[in-house]
């Protein structure tokens, strides 16, 4: 068969510290070849140097058995090559057909740009992938979901041999997930290559059929996904044995930790109320746009709810902005790290302390000893793969800056943890590690709320469970009353 | 009776200069009584603005414009613009490149550029160095002034121009300019020619930060600015007298005359006060304001005028 | 009453169209409360002459503004407008010019010559900012305010320091001259405006730009040429100063030297309050129309009023303050 | 040989340090290498005198871009600090003037007073625009730019347009005075630039303001106070340029209404070629100090050397991007 892309010895390594040590994997036409491997392991690099964003420092790449260099990825869209990156880049104040079509606008006489053929084909794409998503829409209203759909209908609309999608569904629904499998089988069909990465598992032995594994930056190994079972796949991208099974410890007790009544934010969210107590882990469930992320921007200050009330330790509070909610001892982690998480060019240590410098600074000046020290702490806490904690975040790989993120709000020692997809990108060792963290809080008296897409995750950790469907509750559950079916039939 | 609406022009009203040339003009009698209507136009140190603040007083039908523009050239386009709509314009201050100025009350740089160089080069002698602190290159009072400088010094060739540079009126830039100089011509410079009275002022800041005598040197300026009388009195520096005064005032009676068609007799005592510019019953084309050199004998008087 | 209501929203625009366009231009209502307070507050405001002079002391300003625009748009900055409008100015009039004294031997040359020459000037003064930006990623503000000082030096020594007058009148007519009626530099600054208008909403260049500055790294990953897109909006930049330097010196009648001083801060002004954000990728190039509108009215407005010039300072700053806050709270509020 | 570079490298700062300061400061570099030319080409460069007046030179811009650094770290960008350099200069002379035409009626004050009220009216500037843009959310460029206007008008109807002269000997002192042999406003900028190295490196406020410009909704989200940090850093710029304009009037013995003239231009310039980004976040103290020097010492050396003003403003554009370009190659090069 024939190959489409072959890559042997490459190499990378950003001011000193290798990011990618020997990159190797061959790329057949119509396969779906899945790169695994944990965080840092140098899978976007990787796929950053095959796409031409990134250069090369040695190593040698093969495309159709010819040499080639991309000095630029106009160069990769040129012979072929589309790429969905891990962390999104919408140009904002543009329409989502306009940032599909970015580059490749149609003509209209005279030079200029046929926005009504635009507009058809990028609704016709959306349509077809059953999005449901405006092509007028400008891309800044978007949800962070529905950018990465536009992503996805982009590397798809190029028509490309070869697509590279880096963790497509890390944040997008079950049923867009479906979606997005359903158009790689049409690829594949029509002989194409895609390679995948992802950190779903499941989602990898539901598509793919072939794998190579990075670990550290280097190659360990690869084969077709038949000869492999999922311990096996597990073993190789860790480096050890490892069980996959969530590590739940927590018992609820009866002290309630977050009362939460008859909430509502016009056009989001209506009468959202649940109850959540201390040692408690309550999971939210629903399909993407289903008014989650807004239950959480409403308690933390971040959005204003037309009604409802919040209790926090029994005692109703008031909360105008995320000051008074962490004054309350809440802490949330967003699920969008880049644009509500991280100041990317702050080191690794501002940005864990970023939440805590009141605490930090007694007499105004800095106490740089406590801020090492916490900085120490949760690098350890969360195993961060960084070269130096004063490196900017912006050097992390995508999973690692996740953990910043957890890491921050950990630091403050809160009474009530809101998670809003706590493990996104994350690898399935430090996966089970943050499922450790968050029950050993619950465990130790905290409150925790999550929002998951994942129906394991939600699932194999939450006590309780609510379901959301178009802004409003469709119920909560015992974890033992109800299963992936239910949850997903309820959610639609 | 209908009012003489009269519009003023200066280049720009943000040194003392033009402030006092301004401040004039609403002194003037028949302002104060009420005969003429006067608005003072800033024109933001832009030959532009200048321009487009004629078009204004065009729309707006004013009797008579007085105008002291940016530059010699530029000038004309704005006094054309004037003349098209029939309002006469009287030059005060800079001359104007056109046939069209109805008539000019000023006074020739190129002579106060060679008095204040001639002074200098008497006190040292006619030997020895110099530096000049030019205004900023290009404009007309520049120009005109540099030329003077130059007939002086042709005068004493063996006087050498150690720098010539432009500090842009400043006081600021003239200070950190002759620093400079200072250092770059340990005990060598003799002379100090400014071309206002600002930068002469900054040289002798300079020179005094630097713990040197003022009295080995000598500083000339021109303007007669407050500060610069005050320096004059305590003998830091020479400085000679622009009449900003005169030459608002006299333009302003000019511009009446004009707006009158000639039924108006001077009413500025500025007329009486100068002998060699005679009012000549409005018709001269140029009104020469004298320079007057300030001295120990007139400074108190000068300052007086300046509460 | 209510017909004349009716009446009124069947006007010139839709009820749509005009939210949008409210909407889109807040910075337009405070243009308009502007002028109706202008009107009624001075009787010759309104009236045809004046109107004419409003726009044609516009028009420079907007020329500039507009480059600016295209500058702006991809997250830069130019800050040497206003040396090159005096570099263009003096080289352009040198040809043109019938004075002995000045201009290189042989002047006048045909208007032709000069103007192309001026836009020559401009442009590469502008190549020159947009190769250190774009390929040496010297950020837009040194490297222009490089350009600023070395243009601004290479004016005076051009002309030695001197104004070049005794422009031809053939020249002179860009500056002074009708077409129907209406002066040449508002026609000409309506032509700038009507191509950049559809460049920046109708042609790939355009959207390469929004896209450049709303975010370089996926204009990039598209494929876009970024390095080439920063380098001609740069140049574009150049030229319309170039272009703009050329009306000056036709206006005045004689190319000075010290000509645009500071005029980078109006047309840098003028983008801003027109709504087109400094970090880039967004804005309208009619925003920046309407924001060197409000600047000449202003000015001229004041100036009518006979405010004195100390108190206008002051009014300018809070007038400029004043409109973009209104701007803001419509964006924002409710 | 091989001994002498031995020593070398155990200098007054290790191998890994000066990596590092060459890493963070690569404009440290072009520093050098501008002081180094200049030693070598102008016998009276390096001497006590000259570097005494080099700094000197700097202290006022120093002041302003130090100011100014704290803005451009979260975003902001401030305008208006030649004209509150000259509404404070101007404000606080009439407060110690011996001269009975100008000033206020009893003055001169205690120079204690002046200093305070200059420092008052700069921080009251500083603090309308810091509301303006973090109340209103118009943008910085807008805001300052209308303070900008605001200020210089009121200078000039405060002194009627007159300069204020003859301060009090007590007040030039902060101006002209030496303690231990260095200047006095050497000193004032080296405690200006200690105090705010530790504000911005040790303090909590320091970290917000570097969290605000970051990213904002990141800043938020994390509890800090966006509002009040914005608010604050005009302020602090308000102030610094309070006490430039203190300085300024202090050395030039009088207090001019058209002082400061677009010194903003060269405070944002020490910034930039610093290596502090426009886009905030991004920047340090330290490299607006260097930057500031830099501009001083490019003054200072072409005047030494007697180059022609003409050609020293095409030199001083071409040195100001060849220093940065220099910068540049070290960050992203290799
Ligand atoms: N711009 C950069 N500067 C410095 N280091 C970098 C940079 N980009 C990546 N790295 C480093 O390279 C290593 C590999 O990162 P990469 O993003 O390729 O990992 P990954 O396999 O995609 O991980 P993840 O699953 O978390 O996305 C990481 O250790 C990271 O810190
Ligand atoms: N920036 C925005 N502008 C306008 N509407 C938005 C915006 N963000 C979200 N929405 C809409 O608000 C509703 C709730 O969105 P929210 O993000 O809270 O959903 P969610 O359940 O968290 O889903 P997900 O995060 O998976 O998209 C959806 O209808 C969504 O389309
Ligand atoms: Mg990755
Ligand atoms: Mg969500």
């Amino acid at each position: 068969m024939e190959l489409l892309l072959e890559v042997e010895g490459l190499k990378k390594s950003f001011g000193g510290v290798a990011a990618l040590r020997d990159g190797r994997f061959q790329l057949r036409a119509g396969t779906v070849h899945a790169l695994c491997g944990g965080n840092g392991a140098g899978k976007s690099t990787f796929l950053k140097i095959l796409m031409g964003i990134f250069g090369r420092d040695a190593g040698s790449i093969r495309r159709r058995g010819k040499e080639v260099e991309f000095a630029s990825p106009a160069d990769a869209l040129a012979s072929g090559i589309a790429i969905i990156e891990q962390e999104l880049s919408p140009v904002p104040h543009m329409s989502v057909a306009e940032n599909i079509y970015l580059g490749r606008e149609p003509k209209a006489r005279f030079g200029g740009i046929d926005f009504r053929a635009m507009n058809r084909s990028a609704q016709g794409l959306l349509d077809d992938l059953e999005f449901d998503i405006r092509a007028t829409q400008y891309m800044m209203n978007l949800s962070v979901a529905q950018m990465q759909l536009v992503e996805i209908a982009k590397a798809l609309s190029h028509d490309a041999e070869v697509i590279f999608m880096d963790e497509p569904t890390s944040a997008i629904g079950e049923r867009e997930a479906q979606h997005l499998f359903a158009a790689i089988r049409r690829l594949q069909a029509q002989g194409r290559g895609i390679v995948y990465v992802s950190h779903r598992l499941s989602e990898i032995f539901q598509i793919a059929d072939s794998y190579t594994v990075f670990r550290d930056g280097a190659y360990v190994g690869s084969g077709a996904l038949g000869d492999i079972d999922r311990p096996g796949l597990i073993r190789m991208i860790v480096g050890r044995e490892m069980s996959e099974e969530f590590a739940k410890t927590n018992t609820p007790t009866s002290q309630p930790g977050i009362e939460v009544a008859a909430l509502s934010c016009p056009n989001k969210i209506a009468d959202i109320s649940f109850s959540v107590r201390k040692g408690e882990i309550f999971g939210i469930y629903g399909l993407m746009g289903a008014g989650r992320t807004e239950i959480f921007n409403c308690l933390f200050g971040l959005d204003k709810p037309s009604a409802g009330s919040i209790k926090v330790d029994g005692t109703e509070v008031s909360i105008a902005k995320p000051a008074d909610a962490m004054a309350h001892g809440l802490a949330l982690v967003t699920e969008d790290r880049k644009l509500t998480g991280l100041n990317l060019a702050d080191s690794v240590r501002a940005n864990i302390c970023m939440a805590s410098l009141p605490e930090m600074s007694p007499t105004f000046a800095m106490d740089r000893a406590r801020e090492a020290d916490a900085s120490r702490g949760m690098r350890e806490k969360f195993q961060i793969k960084a070269a130096r904690d004063t490196m900017p975040v912006s050097g992390l790989s995508g999973g690692n800056q996740q953990k910043v993120v957890l890491g921050k709000w950990f630091l403050r020692n809160p009474k009530v943890l809101l998670l809003d997809e706590p493990t996104r990108g994350v690898d399935v060792g430090a996966k089970r590690e943050i499922y450790r963290i968050i029950s050993d809080f619950a465990s130790s008296g905290g409150t925790v709320v999550m929002i998951s897409s994942e129906i394991d995750e939600v699932l194999g950790m939450s006590d309780r469970i609510m379901v959301m469907r178009a802004g409003r509750s469709a119920g909560t559950f015992g974890r033992e009353e109800t299963n992936a079916q239910s949850l997903v039939h309820l959610s639609t | 009776q209908e009012k003489i609406k009269i519009g003023a022009a200066p280049y720009g009203l943000n040194a003392e200069f033009m402030q006092i040339w301004a401040a004039a003009l609403q002194e003037h009698p028949a302002v104060k009584s009420g005969e003429v209507e006067l608005t003072v136009f800033d024109g933001r140190y832009d030959a532009l603005v200048q321009q487009d603040q004629f078009k204004t007083m065009a729309t707006q039908k004013y009797n008579a414009i007085i105008f002291a523009p940016i530059d010699v050239d530029a000038g004309a386009a704005a006094v054309q613009t004037a003349a098209d709509a029939g309002i006469p314009v009287i030059g005060s201050n800079t001359r104007v490149n056109s046939d069209l100025l109805t008539s000019y009350v000023g006074s020739d740089d190129t002579i106060s550029g060679y008095m204040e160089a001639k002074t200098v080069l008497d006190k040292i002698g006619c030997k020895g160095n110099v530096v000049i602190l030019e205004g900023p290159i290009g404009q007309s009072a520049q120009i005109s002034r540099l030329e003077g400088n130059k007939k002086a010094l042709a005068e004493c060739p063996d006087v050498k121009i150690l720098e010539d540079q432009t500090a842009n009126w400043s006081r600021a830039e003239a200070q950190t300019l002759m620093e400079n100089w200072l250092t770059a011509h340990p005990n060598q410079i003799n002379g100090v020619i400014g071309q206002n009275d600002e930068m002469a002022l900054g040289a002798i800041e300079a020179i005094k930060a630097a713990g040197l005598d003022l009295k080995s040197f000598t500083v000339a300026g021109i303007d007669g600015i407050t500060d610069a009388l005050h320096a004059v009195k305590a003998g830091e520096m020479t400085s000679i007298l622009q009449d900003a005064r005169a030459q608002a005032q006299g333009a302003l009676d000019l511009a009446i005359f004009a707006a009158k068609k000639g039924d108006y007799k001077p009413q500025s005592d500025i007329w009486a006060t100068y002998k060699d510019m005679p009012w000549k019953d409005g018709k001269e084309k140029i009104y020469n304001v004298p320079w007057t050199p300030v001295t120990a004998e007139n400074v108190d008087q000068l300052l007086a005028t300046r509460k | 009453m209510s017909a004349g209501d009716n009446k009124n929203s069947k006007g010139w625009l839709g009820s749509e169209q005009r939210r949008l366009l409210i909407q889109e231009y807040g910075i337009f209502l405070a243009f308009l409360i502007l002028v109706a307070v202008l009107s009624v507050s001075n009787e010759f405001f309104l009236t045809a002459g004046n109107i004419s002079n409003v726009l044609l002391q516009t028009s420079i300003n907007g020329v500039l503004a507009i480059g600016m625009t295209f500058v702006v748009l991809t997250r830069g900055i130019d800050l040497s407008v206003g040396s090159v409008v005096a570099l263009a100015g003096i080289v352009s009039a040198s040809f043109v010019t019938s004075s002995a004294t000045a201009g290189i031997s042989g002047a006048p040359y045909p208007v032709a010559l000069g103007l192309g020459i001026g836009l020559l000037v401009g442009i590469a003064c502008g190549a020159i900012s947009g190769v250190i930006v774009s390929r040496f990623s010297v950020p837009a503000f040194v490297a222009t305010l490089g350009m600023l000082s070395a243009a601004r030096g290479m004016t005076l020594i051009y002309g030695g320091g001197r104004p070049v007058p005794a422009l031809t009148p053939a020249f002179r007519w860009i500056g002074t001259g009708n077409i129907l009626g209406i002066p040449a530099p508002v026609v000409i600054l309506a032509v700038v405006f009507a191509i950049s208008w559809w460049i920046l909403n109708r042609t790939r260049f355009g959207r390469y730009i929004y896209a450049v500055g709303g975010n370089p790294h996926a204009a990039r990953t598209s494929g876009i040429n970024i390095t080439r897109t920063q380098f001609a909006v740069y140049v574009i930049s150049g030229g319309l100063a170039g272009l703009a330097g050329m009306l000056l010196s036709a206006r005045t009648g004689s190319a000075l030297p010290q000509a645009g001083i500071a005029y980078e801060l109006d047309a840098i002004a003028a983008v801003v309050i027109g709504g087109t954000s400094l970090s880039g990728g967004v804005g309208r190039v009619t925003g920046t129309l309407i924001g060197a509108l409000i600047i000449g009215v202003m000015n001229n407005g004041l100036d009518l009023m006979g405010i004195q010039s100390y108190y206008q300072q002051v009014l300018k700053g809070a007038l400029i303050v004043g409109a973009v806050m209104l701007d803001q709270k419509r964006n924002y509020g409710a």
